[in-house]
């Protein structure tokens, strides 16, 4: 399969990515989006989609945030925002939220990343700087508790360091746990036979795998 | 997946595979999948694995599938019954394999399948025939037995009511096994009593969410005939 | 304490034995009542004894047997007995049930048995004859569940051999669970002390002692 | 035994011994037992071990309980929000102990605690450092860690409708943890909207059932001062 390169364009914004994963995930697919920039994804949800959205403080087909009334302080998402409720809905405590998480019964899983190795390593809970405090939520569960399970990131650091590596350097989330990752400059599927260039947007192929310390898939000098 | 939803007990079984594990709902007739167990007879899935707290009494449902000669091994509590000829001949005969696994055991070991759990270490059957040749371990002074998940390939379970996205609710001890084998297999069919519209149960009252249900058999349509 | 004996009377019958069971129940204590005979000690909880029954099938607070229009197929007990339902009851699925079990959150457990050693070995679910189909239910979970395991049975088989042993013979459902050995002709506490004698029916504690083949503690020849 | 009712949150929080393990309900604000982590704090009890998903926000509630010097551990998943300035500044001075957990194995532990589960194998975290130097083993190709189940002295959780046997309705994403901690401790205290007669709850919808309460404070009758 080549690779299709969008060079008439720059990258992609968050909610052109948000957009992109959002055409990704199939028809009726039950979904975890991650605290943060995944919750984007769930705007661009098509109306018939029949994506069920799961979140892990134990329910299932949330609806969009509260507005103005809406808001009930007994119904929140794992980001602790207020949401909604859709019809066919359903609540469950935690064992048994996660244990819908952990025996994957869940479709897809989308989450923010620090990095992600080639062979699908994720890294997103903790930089590993000196004193800071460790937190890792509901992340690790995530991470391995969905059949696929997409990152959404820009694919470098403000300071222009890759975050798609050969080897993560901060400490791990899960191992081998990603199928696909969603940047502005590109789209890579990830695992253990590597990296493999979908599509770049604003960058030639050629000069994505100048820019990365990955051997890229399919990708030929 | 939002279920699908079918009135013909055939369709609903369609595409169970010969040598596939079934786990089977019901204690006693109480929750007991008789339309689904029936048309998997008819479907001539054979050499089947039958996970269920019992093993079939009388000569209907689980016995019939026994009789049929469809059912390779048993897995349940509680084969011996007063009226559970059937498997008692089948298995006096060496023509049905037999695990006996503690009932709290079967339930925990399909939930632990349900919830991605790799193994359990369990109080129960410690120093019994039961837990001989596994292996046990020391945990704050107590001894467990490791036990391991059991999962199936599809599970046939009976419900009360379900909605279109597959929300079942149950009706008082008839839900027994139905929730936790919901969880524990790759295809779950459910028999209920009626379908109704989405936004018709109270989210709070779900006793299996929608994520578990595959295929829903509208009993009130097979009875009218179909629709 | 010294051992009372009733020899103004004959052994136990089997609903002496359940009022005494139930008698020594303490009030609004959780319990489970096994198939078969312990299922009479319902019978003896007094109105406002607020002992709540529990049933393995998954329900708390189960009422007395159905009777006439009573029965609903979708309500039975562990013995597929069609019961009715007591305000307060609620419903479970059988994982939840036997979690509740096995936590040990049950006060008492009533079980009949094939015999009991003294230090509380149980033998009820397997007689171990050559070509018996092994079926074992929830016996096991039964024995280990409860806070305190009561025994009810005869004190001897059809042959009159004790079913109160050293060591059982039979196969084993549950190891050192039992602490109370309630028989037609005495009851008995066992555990890692061995056991004792509290009270005899029909039968000096002498005589007692001498058709046992059982170190009788506290009993003075 | 039916617990007790009482409309005075001191009375309900009475007899939690120094270096008891507390589990607190709660997911953010949502189900967190506030009047019951109020009166913990009057009740004086030190030397704490709190389980809760959270290591408290602003001022008030556990990080209250923090700032009050109570806490000797906390074990969470999440300790480190934008206002968690009073667990923050603890932590750094070596004040209180911290024990991360990721939330999935928060509630099986819980839960493995509650249903006298000695330990499982669980697939979360295996090859990060939340896994270092714990048991780990292969079972059908994929790796699991070994976790112990967590168990408390007390759980303060805080519940929808509560009857006078216990029994134990939820709302929304308030349910989370409550209905696992009140599984996991040797007493379990919750705070109710409301208290009603027995019967008033439909025996299919009661999410804990009444074995696993053992005091319930009337919210209700708090606010009107007491009866």
């Amino acid at each position: 399969m080549s690779v299709v390169e969008h060079l008439d364009r720059g990258p992609r914004d968050k909610n052109e990515l948000a957009a992109a994963i959002a055409g990704d995930i199939p028809h009726g697919a039950y979904v975890n989006l991650g605290i943060g920039q995944p919750t984007l994804v769930a705007d661009h949800l098509v109306a018939g989609s029949g994506v069920v959205l799961h979140t892990e403080n134990g329910m299932l087909n949330m609806g969009p945030a509260a507005r103005n009334d809406e808001v009930d302080p007994d119904l929140i998402n794992a980001g602790k925002i207020p949401v909604t409720e859709l019809p066919g809905a359903s609540y469950f405590h935690h064992a048994d939220s996660f244990a819908m998480m952990r025996g994957g019964h869940l479709d897809v899983c989308v989450l923010g990343a620090f990095q992600v190795s080639e062979h699908g390593d994720l890294a997103n809970w903790h930089t590993g700087a000196p004193g800071a405090i460790p937190a890792v939520g509901g992340a690790m569960d995530l991470a391995i508790g969905a059949k696929s399970v997409f990152v959404m990131m820009t694919l470098f650091t403000k300071d222009r360091i890759p975050k798609l590596v050969s080897a993560c350097t901060y400490p791990l989330t899960g191992l081998g746990c990603v199928s696909r990752v969603y940047t502005d400059y590109a789209t890579f599927e990830v695992g253990a036979a590597g990296a493999r260039v979908l599509e770049t947007f604003g960058i030639a192929l050629t000069d994505l795998a100048e820019r990365l310390d990955v051997e890229l898939r399919g990708h030929v000098d | 997946m939002s279920p699908r939803v079918v009135s013909d007990p055939d369709e609903a079984v369609a595409g169970i595979e010969d040598s596939s594990t079934v786990l089977v709902g019901g204690f006693g007739m109480a929750g007991m999948p008789v339309t689904l167990i029936d048309a998997l007879i008819r479907s001539g899935a054979s050499d089947l694995t039958v996970v269920s707290n019992n093993a079939g009494n009388g000569d209907t449902g689980l016995a019939a599938l026994l009789a049929a000669g469809r059912v390779r091994k048993v897995i349940c509590s509680f084969p011996r019954q007063s009226d559970s000829w059937v498997f008692d001949r089948l298995y006096r005969e060496g023509q049905v394999e037999l695990e006996v696994v503690p009932q709290g055991n079967l339930a925990e070991r399909m939930r632990a399948a349900g919830a991605g759990i790799g193994a359990f270490f369990c109080p129960t059957g410690v120093g019994t025939p039961l837990a001989e040749g596994k292996e046990t371990r020391e945990f704050n002074g107590r001894i467990y037995v490791l036990e391991l998940p059991i999962s199936g390939d599809v599970a046939l379970i009976a419900a009360h009511t379900g909605d279109r996205m597959g929300n079942l609710t149950y009706r008082k001890t008839a839900r027994n096994f139905g929730p936790v084998m919901a969880t524990a297999a790759r295809r779950t069919i459910v028999e209920v009593g009626r379908v109704v519209e989405i936004g018709a149960i109270d989210p709070e009252v779900v006793v299996t969410p929608g994520i578990y249900t595959d295929t829903l058999l509208d009993l009130a349509a097979v009875r009218k005939g179909g629709s």
